[in-house]
């Protein structure tokens, strides 16, 4: 018992200030090799496409693609910190788009008030979320299977309500709400950057977040310490399908459409974006930091490709290229985090 | 002192092919420490996993101060003031320190986490328990075994409970953390907090305890025995149905021309052990002793070559070990029976036969082919002979209890032949008959030729089997020499102080 | 769009006069098998419906639809699905041409007419019947009104949205563009890849428009892409250009007719194959000739003309344009 | 240690005997509630199609359906044994399958032997594979993220080895071989058949077999004993690698030609069907059996809604429903076969 005994003093960093030290240490740290990565990517685009890369209309244009998908990887990191995976996300925000976007909808939506479309995606997102978390939780089917099978069933009756057609926008005050701006920023980047707050302060200042590492690191543990560790797997998947939902809103806006096709196969685009930014697959360890960052570098990447005028399938190698030598960087500054 | 916390009567618990509990019968008074005895897989968990909630038992009743009482989820059972300290750390490695103590009753406001007030109150709880030292913003996982072990005692006291009950909580711990545990304990027990103890140290039971029930085969043998008076032949013989000789078997001397089998020249981690040498000849068994975090574990770990080292080289029987490859180690012929058996040894979802035999898998095979036959029936002969309960090699490990775990391990290293056997904590865990039998064993293997490395924290185990003893402070061997030029209390006084013999 | 109530008359090929002859009586029961791949754009849903619409005319016609797909694998097995439930014809827009031909060959080895759509198979003796839309030529359409809308401007500036890049179609319909546009000494100047889908159309502009500050002429190849593109277009507040569309959706058209947007014109891509495969499938089981020719047999290959639709001729092909 | 302890009789299970207790336990009985679910599938095809469905020609149709992708999913089953995954399946066969058919490759046949065609299939599979291994184990990149680039990676290269275009395959005796029957059964099926079989005895019979459910279960402690699990890792990616060359094989005599569009999205089917079978995707348990089943169910289902002539957006749904309605069934009789 002497002092010293259990817990020995975390070594202190050779030649390194305590401040460095803390910020390696910091969950926004291990994201060094990511900002890095960025960063490096950035420079790339100034290099080879100068004022068109660096302009305002650019990187505006960047922040916009990456909202979209930005906001349903969020939901995805809080599945996949909680020890899931959720493969429906683009169905589901298809199916909130077309539905949001019925005739119904919209003539309600044009008697009363465009909330009710934002209402109408949100509760249909929520709803698909909870069947999957019902689904997962109390029938305790693997998550990969029963996403997999709202993926199936949502795409499908997206199809079947739109008859696949493309349906348009047209209630005035939603597109003109939401295509908007507001201080010179896209409406939709603003709720991108507040679903990102939102997203950091639940995972990290509240309960529920703490209880999501739990659930995922270890649910049995999380069992004992007396957590409804089926009924948080449950508001997970919700979260997830809201976000979904929040994300078909944009989608709509941004393309005045609602579409059975939209959302395709984001579920991988979500997925890639939440674990190159450093979330653990197998669960128990998060970052909404990462999420956003591992959002940007895949759509700055594509920007960079087009602004250059790169052929698909050059870009396509240039893509697997890039991921494994930003993976190995952060993979370099994460372990040099850990174990300097 | 008297007043009846806690009754239970006739608990049964059915496993998939096993009876867990059959019939147990346990009471508890606010204020007393009650001793839950008996041998591995006598249902100790499995009764206490019950009354905190986690098993939901088949039959029988628990009542709480007069009042029948029924827990669905942990969740019912720390309402009614039960906290619990499982023998299988249930930690969430990736949260730091005080988010594992208040894990699931944080301090909120709008289901905002009061960081402040966590860290404060852990480092309050911490200082308690005689630990001020651990930062409650570390992660767990960084954490070794016993500063987690403390964690958990954190987290229960924590909860502001009535009844704690501690699933083997010495186990990981050193005599200084042990001593500590108990000076916490009692202060428990003076405010009318009641404890219920597992452990196999019955020198703990007769220290700590005031009450003793023993299990035995899922069943109450016996209850409401005083710790202090009654003999501990007589538990032994309530807990195995026969009487042990609780000694540790005699050494033979080992002939000075013995060749040298492991050889360790100068080896060094930075900031985990410096320069360490030695030599074990065949037939001998050394003992390395020291406090929780004097770098023991990394020094077999190294050797073993699981960890690379810095400088420093290892020779078996002559020839130099290829550095950092665990696969040159086993191939030498070592074997490690490492100390975190389940995150390190064990593959809990495989059979026992399959854990057994997996280092050995080339034994079985011809042209890569695995006879299964015959994997069965080696590793059948070895349980059988450690006596693993239940019988059966097709069970998964998962369901075994966790002395019956660490026999299977050893059986790996028994059926490999290993020239060097490391031993870290081999007997954590195991019950008093089973730890005689591994003493036992381990001398055999030695007397058969083998040379032996043993870590334990119990440096009366360590004196009492090992032939020559190294003693460490912080890395470094502040002793060397036979063990019976060497007493317990000097040991003791070398790791405080670290004067260099 | 489909929250149009009043669009659903106009569906595809509901108005043709020449249909009503004597072909139409009823004739033979044929049982047709039908398989496309994935109906995942609006196109490729408006071949299906089409399709089916125009078999629910024909009494003696029964349509079997196999699950949409785009791998070649599954949409073989469906073919041989079709083979072993003996259906009198086949009528198939392959995924991949090359791919299916092996197994189309063998439905007509089995005895089966099988009419070719859209993707032409790599062998004669593959189908019956070829009813073909003409991608190189929808390509040349297209970069031939450009450089008319150019006419004299050397150093224009001209970007093309193309489809699924590695489908060989989006392939044909590059080449084809690329050469009309030589032939006035023009280039595609930015060239990006959607994927037929709204969303991504939306995302290949939004990039593409930063690429290039200052452009003249866009050709995008679908105009279900299209809507996205045109949101993309109009988020940016660019007018510096005109917009070529591929396909020609009915939205597109109208907004042509309308007249006061940034697209001038549309290059047919006919929606309606599928449904003429239908009738020439039905036409061969049956032994019928081709209404207005003089030959006694369905021909071989039918090459669907890509016209261009402007606003001066856009009410001829309003109406059979597919709603997506 | 009493030897009364020791000779305690196993307690009996209730009303079940010996024989059925095994059966229910063993590896292939796990799977008792797909074979079930598979059964129903049929019964479901034979009333609503009749002969049509119960037919030799179709159950021939529903077996070489199954069998490219039935290749590629054994090969995942050993990965995800393993503790990995392999998103990169698809490409890998579609690199394969045009690398196999250029010009110079079916020159070469031609002039040699088509022998030639099929080792660079296997050759680039295997290659493929290898560069994943080597990432994961040794650059210690995560396989979802080293698979990811793979995918972006191999299926660019195919494009632009084949410039987007088709490929034909031209040699006689490759097309005669692969596509041909033998006994009745057509070779592809065959080739199915003895995969799944070498897979099942490799996994289940040798040592190979024995660490990969070591390595999957838990690699600390499949380290500590001594396997060497960097390099068992990589073996399994070029399992998986070596499983898609053959497949592209398979494909390539099924379709004549070579593709970088060939095996699109085969990555989700192929974890779907394994993961359906009941490998665990967190590794360390797995099965062959179940895997083929899981490619079963999925490729009837598939069968029997073309032959039931459902309207495509209600296929969708009705997979969705379908699938979930297996796994339920396979959990009750999972869950009984251990709690019995
Ligand atoms: N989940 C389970 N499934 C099947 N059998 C189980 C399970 N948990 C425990 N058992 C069995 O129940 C019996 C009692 O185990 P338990 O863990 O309670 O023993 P214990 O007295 O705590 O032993 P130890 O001193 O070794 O910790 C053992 O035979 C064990 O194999
Ligand atoms: N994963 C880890 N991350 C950081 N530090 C660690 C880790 N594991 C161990 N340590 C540190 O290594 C030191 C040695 O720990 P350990 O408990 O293994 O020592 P030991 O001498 O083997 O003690 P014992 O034999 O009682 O386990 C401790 O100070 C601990 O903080
Ligand atoms: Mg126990
Ligand atoms: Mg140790």
């Amino acid at each position: 018992m002497t002092s010293e005994g259990v817990a020995r003093p975390e070594p202190a960093v050779v030649g390194g200030s305590n401040y460095f030290q803390k910020a390696m240490n910091s969950g926004g740290a291990r994201s060094l090799g990511l900002v890095i990565a960025l960063i490096l990517l950035c420079v790339v685009g100034m290099i080879t496409a100068g004022d068109r890369f660096a302009s305002t209309a650019n990187v505006l244009t960047i922040l916009r693609l990456a909202a979209v998908i930005g906001v349903v990887s969020i939901g995805m990191t809080f599945v996949i910190t909680g020890g899931g995976i959720d493969l429906s996300v683009g169905a589901m925000l298809a199916l909130a788009s077309v539905w949001a976007t019925t005739l119904a909808t919209q003539q309600m939506a044009r008697d009363y008030h465009w909330i009710l479309m934002v209402s109408t995606a949100l509760l249909v997102g929520a709803a698909c979320g909870l069947i999957n978390g019902l689904l997962i939780a109390y029938g305790r089917v693997v998550p990969f299977i029963a996403t997999l099978a709202m993926l199936a069933g949502a795409r499908g009756l997206a199809e079947i309500i739109a008859g696949r057609m493309t349906q348009t926008v047209k209630v005035p005050g939603f597109v003109d709400f939401f295509g908007g701006s507001f201080l010179g920023l896209p409406t939709i980047v603003w709720m991108f950057a507040l679903v990102a707050v939102a997203g950091w302060v639940l995972l990290n200042r509240t309960t529920f977040g703490r209880r999501t590492f739990a659930v995922g690191g270890n649910a049995e543990a999380a069992r004992l310490a007396g957590i409804k560790v089926q009924r948080h797997t449950v508001a997970l998947y919700v979260l997830a399908g809201l976000c979904c939902g929040i994300a078909a809103v944009m989608l709509m806006a941004r393309t005045t459409t609602g579409s059975s096709t939209h959302g395709t196969l984001y579920e991988l685009d979500a997925i890639a974006a939440v674990v190159i930014g450093g979330t653990l697959l197998s669960g128990g360890r998060g970052t909404i930091f990462g999420t956003v960052l591992g959002v940007m570098i895949f759509t700055t990447l594509s920007n960079v490709f087009t602004l250059n005028n790169l052929s698909i399938s050059a870009q396509s190698v240039a893509k697997g290229v890039i991921i494994v030598i930003a993976v190995l960087l952060q993979q370099r500054f994460a372990t040099r985090a850990t174990s300097s | 002192m008297s007043s009846e916390l806690l009754r239970m009567t006739g608990i049964v618990k059915q496993f998939p092919g096993v009876r867990a509990l059959d019939g147990v019968d346990l009471d508890v008074r606010s204020g007393e420490v009650h001793c839950l005895l008996g041998q591995n897989g006598a249902g100790k968990s499995t009764l206490i996993r019950v009354l905190s909630g986690a098993h939901q038992p088949d039959q029988g009743t628990i009542v709480v101060d007069g009042n029948e009482a029924s827990f669905g989820s942990p969740a019912d059972a720390m309402k009614l003031g039960i906290a619990t300290i499982y023998q299988e750390l249930d930690l969430v490695q990736d949260l730091t320190v005080a988010e594992n103590v208040f894990l699931g009753h944080e301090p909120a406001r709008f289901g905002f986490t009061n960081r402040t007030e966590i860290v404060g109150r852990t480092r309050e709880l911490l200082r308690g328990l005689g630990h001020g030292e651990i930062p409650p913003g570390r992660r767990v996982g960084a954490l070794p075994a016993a500063g987690q072990q403390v964690v958990s005692m954190a987290r229960a006291l924590s909860r502001d409970a009535r009844l704690i009950i501690m699933d083997e909580p010495s186990a990981v711990l050193d005599s200084e953390e042990v001593a500590n545990l108990f000076r916490v304990i009692r202060g428990l027990t003076e405010r009318g907090v009641a404890v219920v103890y597992i452990s196999h140290r019955l020198e703990e039971i007769r220290e700590i305890g005031d009450r003793v029930t023993v299990l035995k085969d899922g069943a109450t043998v016996a209850t409401g025995l005083p710790a202090k008076e009654t003999p501990t032949t007589e538990l032994i013989r309530l807990m195995t149905g026969r009487s042990i000789e609780y000694v540790f078997p005699p050494r033979r001397a080992i002939p000075p021309d013995a060749e040298v089998v492991l050889k360790v020249e100068g080896l060094s981690r930075p900031r985990e052990f410096e320069n360490i040498g030695f030599e074990v000849r065949a037939g001998e068994v050394l003992g390395l002793a020291g406090l929780v975090g004097s770098g023991r574990s990394e020094i077999l770990e190294t050797l073993y070559g699981a960890r690379r080292a810095a400088t420093g080289e290892v020779y078996v029987d002559g020839r130099r070990l290829r550095p950092g490859q665990v696969a040159a180690a086993v191939r030498a012929g070592i074997g490690l029976a490492p100390e975190e058996r389940k995150s390190q040894a064990l593959l809990l979802d495989e059979s026992v036969y399959r854990n057994i035999t997996v280092s050995s898998l080339a034994r079985f095979a011809t042209t890569g082919f695995l006879n299964r036959r015959a994997e069965r029936d080696a590793a059948e002969e070895l349980t059988t002979a450690l006596d693993v309960r239940p019988a059966g090699v097709d069970r998964p490990v998962r369901n075994l209890s966790g002395g019956n775990q660490q026999k299977v391990v050893l059986a790996r290293w028994l059926l490999r032949d290993c020239r060097v056997l490391l031993l870290d904590e081999p007997t954590r865990g195991v019950d008093v008959g089973a730890r005689a039998e591994i003493y036992a064993l381990v001398r055999r293997l030695a007397e058969s030729g083998v040379a032996v490395v043993l870590v334990s924290s119990e440096v009366e185990e360590v004196l009492g089997l090992a032939d020559r003893v190294v003693v460490l402070r912080e890395g470094r061997a502040v002793f060397s020499g036979p063990a019976d030029e060497i007493d317990e209390h000097r040991v003791l006084d070398l790791v405080m102080e670290g004067s260099v013999v | 769009t489909s929250n149009t109530p009043e669009a659903e008359p106009s569906a595809p090929g509901a108005t043709n006069q020449a249909q009503a002859g004597a072909n139409d009586q009823p004739g033979k029961k044929v049982k047709i098998g039908f398989s496309a791949p994935a109906a995942d754009h609006g196109w490729m849903g408006a071949i299906t419906a089409a399709a089916k619409k125009e078999a629910g005319k024909h009494s003696d016609v029964e349509l079997v639809v196999a699950e949409g797909t785009n791998d070649v694998n599954l949409q073989i097995s469906q073919v041989e699905t079709f083979i072993n439930d003996k259906v009198d014809a086949i009528v198939l827009l392959p995924f991949d041409g090359a791919a299916l031909t092996a197994v189309a060959t063998k439905a007509m080895e089995a005895g089966i007419t099988v009419v070719n759509v859209d993707r032409e198979f790599n062998s004669p003796f593959a189908a019956r019947s070829t009813v073909l839309g003409d991608n190189y030529g929808m390509g040349r359409s297209a970069g031939t009104f450009v450089c008319k809308q150019l006419d004299g401007k050397k150093d224009a500036v001209v970007a093309e949205i193309a489809g699924i890049d590695s489908l060989p179609l989006t392939q044909d319909r590059s080449k084809g563009f690329k050469e009309a546009l030589a032939d006035c000494g023009l280039k595609v100047n930015n060239r990006v890849a959607a994927e037929f889908t709204v969303e991504s159309g939306e995302k290949a502009a939004a990039n593409l428009l930063q690429a290039a500050p200052k452009i003249d002429a866009i050709w995008n190849h679908d105009d279900d892409q299209g809507v996205g593109v045109m949101a993309a277009i109009k988020n940016s507040g660019r007018k510096e250009f005109f917009v070529v569309g591929g396909a020609g959706s009915a939205n597109v058209m109208r907004e042509i007719k309308a007249g006061n947007g940034l697209i001038k014109a549309t290059v047919i891509y006919p929606s309606t194959q599928g449904a003429d495969g239908i009738r020439l499938a039905r036409l061969i089981v049956q032994k019928k000739a081709l209404g207005d020719l003089v030959e006694v047999e369905v021909p071989r290959t039918i090459q669907l003309y890509a016209p261009v639709v402007t606003s001066e001729n856009v009410d001829q092909y309003l109406p059979t344009a597919f709603e997506s």
